[in-house]
């Protein structure tokens, strides 16, 4: 053991996780030294993962009002109106340690988890997505291992508890090879009177545990959440949690029957830090105090101590507040169900946290004070690679000899082929209302019974964000709200994930902060306030350094009638393609500049977030006067990627002639912002023109699409691409089953 | 030819909800002495060789590679003659 | 004529069945329950996909022995329409109702896809809606969906006309290379013996509400509910 | 206290598509005299009993009822003190 890590070892609240001034901090709350059952109360509720030490102080920059929003952060998930007194609430969490060391279960508990976020709110969840980050596979077998899976736990999970996974994003990048990304997200539906909050009100109320038994799981995850990934968390590895997605439909069922009922006054989902933080927090939102004897609570496990029975992150298990009186009515509900219900504890009037055990008090501390973690607003350095990247010049790289395979090699890059091998193994259909299933821009989930629907999204760009984290992070909410608008939704709100790496450092830190200021910004301009989120940090190892900057974007949107939907893929040959916004010399960050040339440099396009709204909310109208037979976003890969997906979904050829003096592969391949491809009937092609030209919107007919099944791009009268649909489908549809088979 | 005979089961303290599962399925069909059930799995692996001492090494290397997760399974295997 | 939804602990697609007799074919239909042994009056039974029991052990292992189960084949032998889709599917050949079994994916993965059929034989009370030969588009959703049974089963099957639906491309082809999961003369669903218990994997509830712009499936259930209708007018 | 330990296997003949995944697996890291594997179930059943014959009567009942399939498995057991 070196010498640093026994001095480490002699402070017991060290070994906790907590500094020795959050240790001073807390002896002066409490008026004495803690027992060791305390200590770890303050540990697990001080780490970042529960008190959101380091992100807290940033969230100020965050809209978080608006009319559609009738709950904002702070609450299980955000909720936003849909009109016909009808709510949807979302929310993302990160599960990214966990599914580091065991794929599998980590990536399927983060699906239990925020399925249970979401019931909590009294809503019945209506779909699921996913975030995934991972390495570079093909030269690690370990990194297809993991991509195959995390795959299959949030797949058997998701299918098995019946919630439709019905989009996501996979990209890739070795900045998170040693440190992949798993983000989950969970959309709820339910009426407005149905909203349940997180709240112990009520003294003499009970405390019930429903669900699963409680084990020593994921014992510590939080303050584990909170720590580098490094090799010495192999100590760690016993404390993985498995799910089980059969308990969690039956919980999903009882509670909902529970909840239609008069029983229950708060509800709160157990997840970092189980019993302890869902009952602190309830208890600290109405201001009273509850006491809680571990001896009630129904293990899985023998000679439990208290504190592990405080801090288990056993999955499956909800936490009720119900009035007094009713725990026999809410237990046979359960009951029917082959749940149990048990009372654990009551809300109390004195505003203290006890713990007892048979009993006896064996812990004690102030509510408030576990609710107040100390913050931390710490030094932020612009990173030095800035420096080098912002340098580069288009001239810097030659336009390739081959322009058709260079398109070709886009559309098999793995951030772009068709991920039809991951979504094929998630059930995208069950409960009978997806519209749009995943390989489309937004999912549309419609809501039963009535002709309107749900647009869905989830997006981040890691790269941009490593080459300019403030544009970069605007530039991830326009492409979100970008992809709801081309579907036919107005967007609403977000969710944030912020996975970064290890904030104490200068660098990080600046990421950190210059990315919620660019999501601010963005959000501000397209009136989508921020609803709730999640934080990440600490994403990083020692053989692979720190993961790119990664925000990840949840978005959800109203399509106002099922007549809206609108999906990328051309319809039908004489269509005529029209390109709205304008093309510029942009190569910086691109997809192409990584992908053909090795090189992640340059700055991210140009972000005008009043042009974007403004071209937005016109893509909207013409969709929603039903004058668009397809619309499609130009993302990665820029205007020669767009097309080819539109062709190969479509089955259809496509012929375009641009006029912009810009470098061939810039006019290919260029990620320039606020760019939409669209195609339209003769019929209707003048009123989107006058439109446009009403609005103040560049917009240009570029070509027709065609059923002689190729696809060719004209610039200045030059013929850049002209290439077989086939070879493109064939490129784009294959890619990625491929790249999970190569051995290396 | 030998023949392995391996066991990957979770590992103590996991919670192993198929387990649970069995165990309360065959509680419901009238068998109420069942205490616990854990469910894992039995892998035989037919090996091109007949001796012992190496296929005992390399069906080791197998599951520390392969057939076992060391995070949440433990194995144990034993070789026989086919 | 009344239509009943058998739930258990996991079923994932009662509701979508539901919503499919009582919206699109407007006609009534309850709910009935693993634990009882009363299925009340209903005239059709449908078992619904979804993962009962967590699908563990096998899929349809625990649920197969419920109590109403043992009302299902009661309710069967005496010539009631029972359905199985997917996980019901799944039970029925558990319960030995149905022959054969349902091993998992020959490509060992979950596979969620728009899959079209050929219909085999449309002289059934749940396939008269088609006629033979017809292809049809109805999503499948499973990860234990090859279907077996032993080569003289299988040839009595064929031999009987107990093969409802296979899997095949858009042009009715049928080959190993449009059988999804590897199931034995690329089977989706069968017909037992008497021409009352069927059990497909394919989701014909799926393709069945317009609005999912899917509506092939919905034959199925429009098959079943003349039959009835034609038997109720008999007695 | 006595543990019954059943192995289920899928019937000699009917192919194993799990099996021949784990047998390309162990090849495609050099394994290279892997001659067929075979996938099943270990299902480890605590019984809370110390008759023996009882115990194996009512496992065996067990499997017949709901631990196999006979359709498409086998099953053994041994019945072990705990
Ligand atoms: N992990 C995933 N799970 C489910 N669907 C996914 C996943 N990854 C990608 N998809 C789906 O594939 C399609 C293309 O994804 P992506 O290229 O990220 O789209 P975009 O660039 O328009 O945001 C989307 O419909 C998306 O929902
Ligand atoms: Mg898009």
């Amino acid at each position: 053991m070196t010498e640093k890590k026994a001095e480490m070892e002699e402070k017991i609240w060290r070994k906790a996780g907590l500094t020795d001034s959050e240790y001073e901090l807390l002896t002066k709350h409490m008026g004495r030294e803690p027992n060791t059952v305390e200590l770890a109360l303050y540990a697990q509720m001080w780490s970042e993962h529960c008190g959101y030490t380091h992100t807290r102080p940033l969230f100020k920059h965050f809209l978080t009002t608006g009319t559609r929003i009738v709950q904002g952060p702070g609450e299980n998930a955000g909720i936003v109106d849909i009109d016909d007194d009808e709510v949807i609430t979302f929310k993302l969490e990160s599960h990214n340690h966990p599914s580091a060391i065991a794929p599998f279960q980590g990536a399927a508990t983060g699906v239990g988890g925020i399925i249970r976020d979401i019931l909590a709110m009294g809503a019945y969840p209506i779909a699921s997505l996913n975030s995934l980050h991972f390495g570079h596979p093909g030269e690690r077998g370990h990194t297809r291992w993991l991509i195959s899976e995390v795959i299959h736990g949030i797949g058997e999970y998701g299918n098995c508890v019946g919630v439709p996974t019905v989009g996501g994003e996979v990209r890739f990048s070795d900045a998170y090879k040693g440190n992949p990304l798993v983000n989950a997200m969970c959309v709820g539906y339910m009426k407005k009177s149905e909203i349940k909050k997180a709240i112990a009100t009520g003294v003499g109320n009970s405390l019930m545990i429903v669900g699963n038994l409680t084990g020593r799981d994921g014992m510590g995850g939080a303050s584990f959440a909170s720590k580098d990934l490094d090799e010495e968390n192999d100590e760690d590895r016993g404390a993985i949690q498995v799910g089980d997605p059969f308990m969690e439909k039956l919980l999903i069922e009882a509670c909902l029957e529970v909840f239609d009922k008069d029983y229950v006054v708060g509800v709160q989902d157990m997840g970092a830090a189980g019993i302890l933080s869902s009952s602190v927090e309830t208890a600290s939102k109405a201001g009273n105090g509850v006491e809680i004897d571990v001896a009630l609570v129904p293990k899985r496990e023998e000679a439990m101590r208290p504190e592990e029975v405080m801090i288990s992150e056993s999955q499956e298990r909800m936490l009720l507040i119900v009035k007094k009186g009713t725990e026999d009515k809410v237990n046979q509900i359960f009951h029917k169900w082959d749940l149990h219900a048990v009372v654990i504890g009551q809300v109390t009037d004195d505003g203290m946290y006890r713990v007892l055990e048979d009993g006896k008090t064996v812990g004690e501390v102030p509510v408030w004070s576990l609710m107040d973690a100390p913050t931390y607003i710490l030094d932020a350095e612009e990173p030095a690679h800035l420096a080098e990247t912002m340098k580069f010049k288009n001239e810097d790289v030659e336009v390739p000899a081959d322009l058709n395979d260079t398109l070709l090699k886009l559309l098999a890059s793995p951030d772009i082929c068709s991920k039809t091998w991951v979504y094929r193994q998630y059930d995208h259909r069950v409960q009978m209302n997806t519209v749009v299933k995943p390989g489309s821009d937004a999912a549309i989930v419609r809501i039963k019974g009535r002709d309107k629907a749900v647009g869905i999204t989830m997006d981040s760009n890691g790269r941009y964000c490593y080459l300019n984290p403030k544009r970069g992070a605007a530039s991830i909410v326009a492409e979100s709200a970008r992809n709801q608008v081309v579907s036919g939704a107005e967007p609403i709100a977000i969710t944030d994930g912020l996975n970064f790496g290890n904030p104490e450092r200068p660098d990080v830190y600046y990421q950190l902060e210059q990315s919620i200021i660019g999501l601010s910004d963005a959000c501000r301009a397209l009136n989508t306030p921020v609803i709730g989120g999640n934080a990440s940090l600490y994403n990083q190892t020692p053989e692979f350094g720190s993961i790119y900057p990664t925000p990840i974007i949840g978005m959800t949107g109203l399509v106002k009638s099922l007549d809206h939907v609108m999906t990328p893929e051309f319809k039908d040959a004489g269509d005529f393609i029209i390109m709205l916004g304008e093309t510029k010399d942009e190569l910086g960050a691109s997809e192409y500049l990584d992908r053909i040339h090795g090189l992640v440099s340059g700055d991210v396009p140009e972000l005008d977030l009043e042009l974007e709204a403004k071209s937005q909310q016109y893509v909207l109208e013409i969709i929603r006067k039903g004058l668009v037979k397809s619309a499609h976003d130009v993302g990665d890969g820029g205007i020669s990627v767009a097309l080819a997906e539109s062709c190969i979904q479509g089955k259809l050829g496509a012929d375009i002639s641009l006029d912009v003096d810009v470098r061939d592969d810039s006019l290919l391949f260029g990620e320039t912002q606020t760019r939409f491809m669209l195609s339209v009937s003769e019929d209707n092609l003048d009123a989107v023109i006058d439109l446009a030209a009403e609005k103040g919107i560049e917009a240009a007919v570029v070509g027709r699409v065609n059923d002689n099944t190729r696809i060719t791009v004209n610039n200045n009268n030059k013929k850049l691409i002209d290439i077989s649909l086939d070879a493109c489908a064939d490129a784009f549809n294959t890619a990625f089953d491929k790249l999970m088979k190569t051995s290396n | 030819m030998l023949k392995a005979i391996v066991t990957v089961m979770l590992k103590k303290g996991i919670f192993d909800p198929q387990g649970r599962a069995v165990q309360n399925g065959l509680e419901s069909i009238g068998f109420d002495n069942v205490k616990s059930v854990r469910v894992g799995k039995q892998i035989e692996i037919a090996l091109d060789t007949d001796d012992k001492a190496s296929a005992d090494a390399s069906v080791h290397e197998m599951c520390d590679k392969m057939l076992a997760n060391p995070v949440v399974e433990s194995y144990s295997f034993e070789i026989k003659e086919s | 004529m009344k239509w009943g939804v058998l739930l258990f602990p996991g079923s994932n697609c009662a509701d979508d069945c539901f919503h499919v007799i009582d919206k699109v074919l407007g006609q009534p239909v309850t709910y009935l329950w693993h634990k009882d042994t009363d299925l009340g009056d209903v005239d059709a039974i449908i078992i619904p996909g979804g993962f009962s029991y967590g699908d563990h052990l096998r899929p349809g292992a625990i649920a197969h022995l419920s109590p109403a189960m043992t009302s299902v084949k009661e309710f069967a032998r005496n010539g009631g329409l029972v359905i199985g889709i997917c996980n019901g599917f799944q039970i029925l050949t558990e319960s030995r109702m149905l022959p054969g079994s349902l091993l998992q994916n020959q490509g060992l993965k979950f596979l969620c896809m728009d899959q079209t059929l050929k219909v085999d034989n449309a002289d059934t009370p749940f396939t008269s809606a088609y006629e033979s030969g017809d292809v049809i588009v109805c999503p499948i959703a499973h990860n234990e969906g090859n279907y077996y049974a032993a080569p003289d089963t299988i040839a009595e099957m064929e031999a009987n006309g107990q093969i409802l639906f296979r899997y095949c491309n858009p042009d009715g082809e049928v080959s190993n290379a449009t059988n999804p999961n590897g199931s034995v003369n690329s089977i989706a669903g069968i017909i037992n013996k008497y021409g009352n218990v069927v059990g497909m994997m394919p989701h014909p509830e799926r393709s069945s509400d317009k609005d999912l712009l899917l509506s092939d499936g919905k034959g199925v259930f429009v098959s079943m509910l003349k039959h009835l209708e034609a038997k109720h007018t008999e007695s």
